[in-house]
């Protein structure tokens, strides 16, 4: 169990870093939303599980769930609503500096 | 009944406040704060009996004893402070409903009286708690509804000066929450009079050193003391007039009872005027602040303004009598804290009957007034004269007291000083008579009438006791020297 | 940095960090509180604020040299300050001998509840949190006195045309956001009604109550909102807080105890501070949903009534 | 000794810049944050104060010896919710201000109140 539950939380910690890096070295906001959008999801996700497989307490489990859960929800759709913001403000063609920090700090 | 009085002092007009907000008629509001305010002064009166007869009161919220905690303790210092105020408020609370009619849009007169009655509220809890992190949480209560009200005012420029009161306010107010943290630190206490206790241990540590620098220069804006004090002089001006004369009388007086409240009773007197240079510091700020506040007063234009900057000279006397560390000196600046809430109460509810009536503060409108407003005007010359220091009026006695302080430390220079510094009072108050004596009318004010009897009592009953207490000075002389006393540890 | 926007969400980003920061020097509950207050609605409020007053900030400097001075000179002092500070961490620090060792040996059996910062918070220094309250209440009426309007009837007519065209755009958060908001509004009755176990009690309960509510107005119109919501209504239960928690001790005064003072409340003094403690979790979280509420309300209400931008911070 | 005591500096550090953004910055909204990162600085310093080698968090349990000092927790929950009020109304100045003066640049509303005078 233990060795399950390290091989999940390390693969989450290694998708936390990439997208980390990939807001840096991306060239546009889409790209960069992408990057954070799709790692952040599965990164928690995935430390989530590891979490899972390690505690003990039942109610801790129950918790940890439930927090699965909401993170699956509200995840994307803070991306989708950062994209579709951006949309519609056009910022399509531009490489305006963005704060790409919204999702990561709000979801 | 009578043990709750410490607490029922700042819980009535507290409670009362959110009270307002069911009540829908902003008249019936009004005479609902009217009430609260009488009655909250009916209390400080009895406080103030039982304090000078039985000694210093305490009072244990919730029923745990002191550093766990909170105390109320109302010893004479506490009881004077929470009589001005309450007394001040009432009076000043009378005149509202006229005033605030011209001044504020009807749909808020609620809520103006709402922030009002919280601003008393807590300024009375600032006095009476003995909690040090308490004071803070009231100091909080008390700016906020401040900088709320002075936003009230009509011109846009009441705005701006709340802006930066604000900004200044809570840079004050963090820097006496970072010298509370440091003197917990080193002590492990909140209560004031446990702090007293045990502070003389750690009393040569640097900490305790910058604890006593942060809260000391935290006061000190909030005291609008030479050179912190940008932020009042246009607060006052732009607020509307009733904030301004209940502001004027009493808030800076909350910030010098802290400053005594700090340096006597929580770190002890040989600390705070020993191990910095305290006394000389304050001296020199303190007439400084008298000799520029006073003369930009004279070339202000706005009669608010100049009363404005009349306030901060004021404090400098406070400041002077203060730094003489002497229990005459105290007694002098105690003195001085009632009698200037006396001077500036009716002056500034004077100068709200006249905004009321012209609709403007200006030294110009103020032209061929004296025959105009004769009843009004004749009060700002009788406060005018007891800022100035003429016999006969408060103003006179504390004067009298301060520099009979002086001298006794030996200061002859600074007496001098000190009475040079009145002389540039008859300068501007001078003016004022000048203006509205000595010119002729405006022909636009040819129809102006005097202001109605809802400012005319107050005023005058302000003016009366003005006098009164100029000549007869047993009450507050003895109140102040009983305070100023037990300050000093010295047995009646 | 001149954009504002970057600025706010930076300021947001370390209101959060610093919560994390509280976690891990153990004070739960402090985090609870800068993260839903820190990061949330004073990040939010700012933004709103920013999108009135405007996003870009001319680049003049007001006496930088003097301000550098100043700012040197308290620092200093206050490192000077540290110099004689117990060492970090140290459990003999007088900090920890003096008061503190009562609340942690003794609450259980004066107050019995296990945290003890809800204990201290609630009974030992009630009047602190009480004062608390009446900030956060003259803060709402602050914020009413500068702020509100009167409105103009005409401006409810446009809710469905203005319904519309948001509808296309938010689609997707308004389904995901209902489906959300009885969560959230769940959630804050268990912060409310948990505080006396774990971390949480009627503040944090109530910043959380009032986010449902934010994020319900920005996705569905100020208008809407103002339907489920009356501005009247909301003022008389923030009053309403305010007056629940002072008669708890108004209470306790008539019964001859002092103020505050829960043992009056019932026969048995800890059912008495059981009683007392819920009671008044519970005014200090209606005040504070109501005060959150109308404070966004009216900023949002000078907005001219144009929500857009608003979604992108849900 | 000293190593001990780094954490202050560092929240000595951060109190300082948001001071130094509240006196040297001319927008309104600006001054607000700076005071808002002071006041946060503050919360800081003031919990780490409360920290105690080995403390737990104060919330009674079984088997734990060492808890951190709760007190210090109160008194910053009751200062962030000043902080916030605080803010609200300083956010609510600015935009009455923005609408009156038509700016939040502390330069360009004292040039226009002088114009005024």
């Amino acid at each position: 169990m233990q060795v399950i539950s390290a091989l999940f939380l390390l693969i989450g910690s290694f998708l936390c870093l990439s997208g980390g890096i990939g807001i840096l070295r991306f060239p546009d906001f889409y790209t960069r939303m992408h990057a954070v959008g799709v790692t952040d999801t599965l990164a928690t996700a995935m430390i989530l599980i590891g979490l899972i497989l390690i505690s003990s307490d039942f109610l801790v489990d129950v918790k940890l769930v439930i927090i699965l859960l909401m993170t699956l929800f509200i995840s994307p759709t803070a991306s989708h609503a950062l994209a579709n913001a951006a949309l519609h403000n056009d910022l399509a063609k531009k490489d305006k500096k963005s704060n790409d920090e919204v999702t990561s700090s709000n979801s | 009944m009578l043990v709750h009085l410490p607490i029922l002092q700042v819980i009535v007009p507290l409670m009362a406040a959110p009270l307002c907000l069911f009540l829908s008629k902003p008249r019936l509001v009004w005479l609902f704060a009217l009430i609260v305010s009488g009655l909250s002064f009916l209390i400080s009166s009895l406080l103030l009996e039982q304090v000078m007869t039985s000694g210093t009161i305490v009072y244990e919220l919730g029923g745990w004893e002191a550093p766990w905690g909170i105390e109320y303790r109302i010893d004479q210092l506490n009881a004077f402070l929470l009589l001005i105020i309450s007394a001040i408020s009432t009076v000043v609370l009378f005149a509202a409903n006229t005033s605030i009619s011209k001044e504020i849009p009807e749909n808020k007169h609620t809520i103006f009286y709402i922030l009002y009655l919280l601003s008393l509220a807590s300024m009375l809890g600032i006095v009476a708690t003995g909690d040090a992190f308490n004071v803070f949480v009231f100091l909080e209560i008390s700016s906020l509804s401040a900088y709320a009200l002075i936003a009230l005012g009509e011109d846009r420029r009441a705005l701006w000066a709340s802006f930066q009161y604000l900004i200044m306010g809570t840079i004050g107010a963090t820097f006496i929450l970072i010298g509370i943290g440091l003197m917990y630190q080193m002590t492990g206490t909140l209560n004031m009079e446990d702090l007293s206790k045990r502070l003389p241990e750690v009393e040569q540590t640097r900490t305790v050193f910058t604890a006593f620098a942060f809260v000391i220069v935290g006061v000190c804006l909030k005291l609008a003391m030479f050179p912190l004090h940008l932020w009042l002089p246009n607060a006052y001006a732009y607020a509307p007039s009733i904030v301004t004369a209940f502001f004027a009388a009493t808030a800076t007086k909350v910030a010098v009872y802290l400053l005594i409240r700090f340096t006597f009773s929580v770190f002890d007197l040989s600390f705070s005027f020993t191990h910095l240079p305290l006394q000389l510091l304050f001296v020199v700020l303190g007439l400084v602040g008298i000799f520029v506040a006073s003369t930009a007063a004279i070339y202000q234009t706005n009669i608010k303004l100049l009363f404005a900057y009349s306030s901060i000279a004021q404090i400098g006397y406070m400041l002077v009598g203060y730094s003489m560390t002497s229990v005459a000196g105290l007694t002098a600046t105690l003195l001085h804290m009632f009698n200037h809430a006396l001077i500036k109460g009716a002056l500034f509810l004077a100068l709200a009957a006249v905004v009321y009536r012209i609709g403007s503060a200006q030294l110009s409108q103020f032209q061929g007034l004296g025959r105009q407003m004769p009843i009004t005007m004749a009060a700002i010359v009788i406060g005018g004269l007891s800022l100035i220091g003429v016999p006969l009026t408060v103003g006179f006695v504390s004067k009298w007291y301060l520099v009979m302080a002086v001298i006794q430390n030996g200061w002859w220079p600074l007496a001098v000083l000190i009475l040079l510094g009145s002389l540039l009072a008859v300068v501007y108050v001078w003016r004022i008579v000048e203006t509205a004596y000595f010119k002729p009318a405006l022909a636009s004010s040819e129809t102006i009438k005097e202001a109605p009897l809802s400012f005319l009592i107050p005023i005058w009953t302000l003016v009366l006791a003005n006098i009164y207490f100029g000549i007869d000075t047993r009450l507050s002389v003895q109140v102040a020297q009983a305070a100023s006393q037990s300050l000093f540890g010295v047995s009646p | 940095m001149k954009d504002l926007l970057a600025v706010v969400m930076l300021l947001g980003i370390y209101s959060l960090l610093s919560a994390s920061f509280f976690v891990t020097m153990d004070a739960v509950d402090v985090a609870f509180t800068e993260a839903a207050v820190g990061a949330g609605v004073s990040t939010l409020l700012m933004l709103v604020a920013i999108t009135m007053t405007g996003r870009k900030e001319h680049p003049t400097r007001h006496k930088p040299l003097l301000a550098i001075v100043v700012v040197i000179i308290t620092g200093s002092l206050l490192i000077y300050g540290t110099l004689d500070m117990p060492r970090f961490g140290l459990a003999e620090a007088p900090i920890h001998q003096h008061v503190a060792p009562r609340y942690i040996n003794d609450s259980m059996q004066e107050i019995g509840v296990p945290n003890i910062v809800t204990s201290v918070l609630a009974s030992y220094r009630a009047f602190d949190t009480f004062g608390e309250v009446v900030v956060i209440f003259t803060a709402g009426m602050g914020v009413l006195a500068l702020l509100s309007m009167v409105r103009r009837s005409e401006d409810t007519e446009n809710i469905d045309s203005n319904n519309y065209s948001m509808h296309e755009q938010h689609l997707i958060l308004r389904i995901v956001s209902k489906m959300l908001i009885p969560f959230i509004l769940m959630f804050a009755f268990y912060v409310q009604f948990h505080g006396d176990f774990g971390p949480g009690g009627g503040f944090q309960a109530g910043v959380i109550f009032a986010s449902a509510i934010f994020l319900y107005t920005m996705l569905f119109g100020m208008n809407t909102a103002r339907r489920v919501i009356n501005q009247a209504f909301i003022q008389i239960l923030a009053a309403t807080g305010v007056l629940l928690y002072g008669s708890v001790g108004v209470v306790s005064l008539l019964n001859g105890k002092s103020f505050f003072d829960y043992s009056a409340l019932a026969s048995d003094p800890i059912a008495g501070q059981h009683l007392g403690i819920l009671l008044i979790e519970l005014g200090v979280g209606i005040t504070v949903a109501a005060v959150m509420i109308i404070i966004f309300f009216n900023f949002a209400d000078r907005r001219n009534y144009s929500p857009n931008k608003d979604s992108e911070n849900s | 000794m000293l190593i001990g005591l780094y954490n202050y500096w560092v929240v000595v550090v951060l109190m300082m810049v948001g001071f130094y953004i509240v006196i040297a910055h001319g927008n309104l909204i600006k001054k607000i944050v700076g005071l808002s990162i002071f006041q946060t600085s503050v919360f800081i310093f003031y919990i780490s104060t409360a920290n105690v080698d080995g403390g737990t968090a104060p919330i009674l349990a079984e088997g734990i010896e060492q808890y951190s000092n709760p007190l210090p927790h109160v008194l910053i929950l009751t200062a962030i919710v000043v902080g916030i009020a605080t803010t609200a109304l300083g956010l609510a100045l600015a935009v009455r201000i923005k609408e009156t003066y038509g700016s939040v640049e502390e330069l360009e509303i004292q040039n226009k109140d002088n114009q005024d005078c």
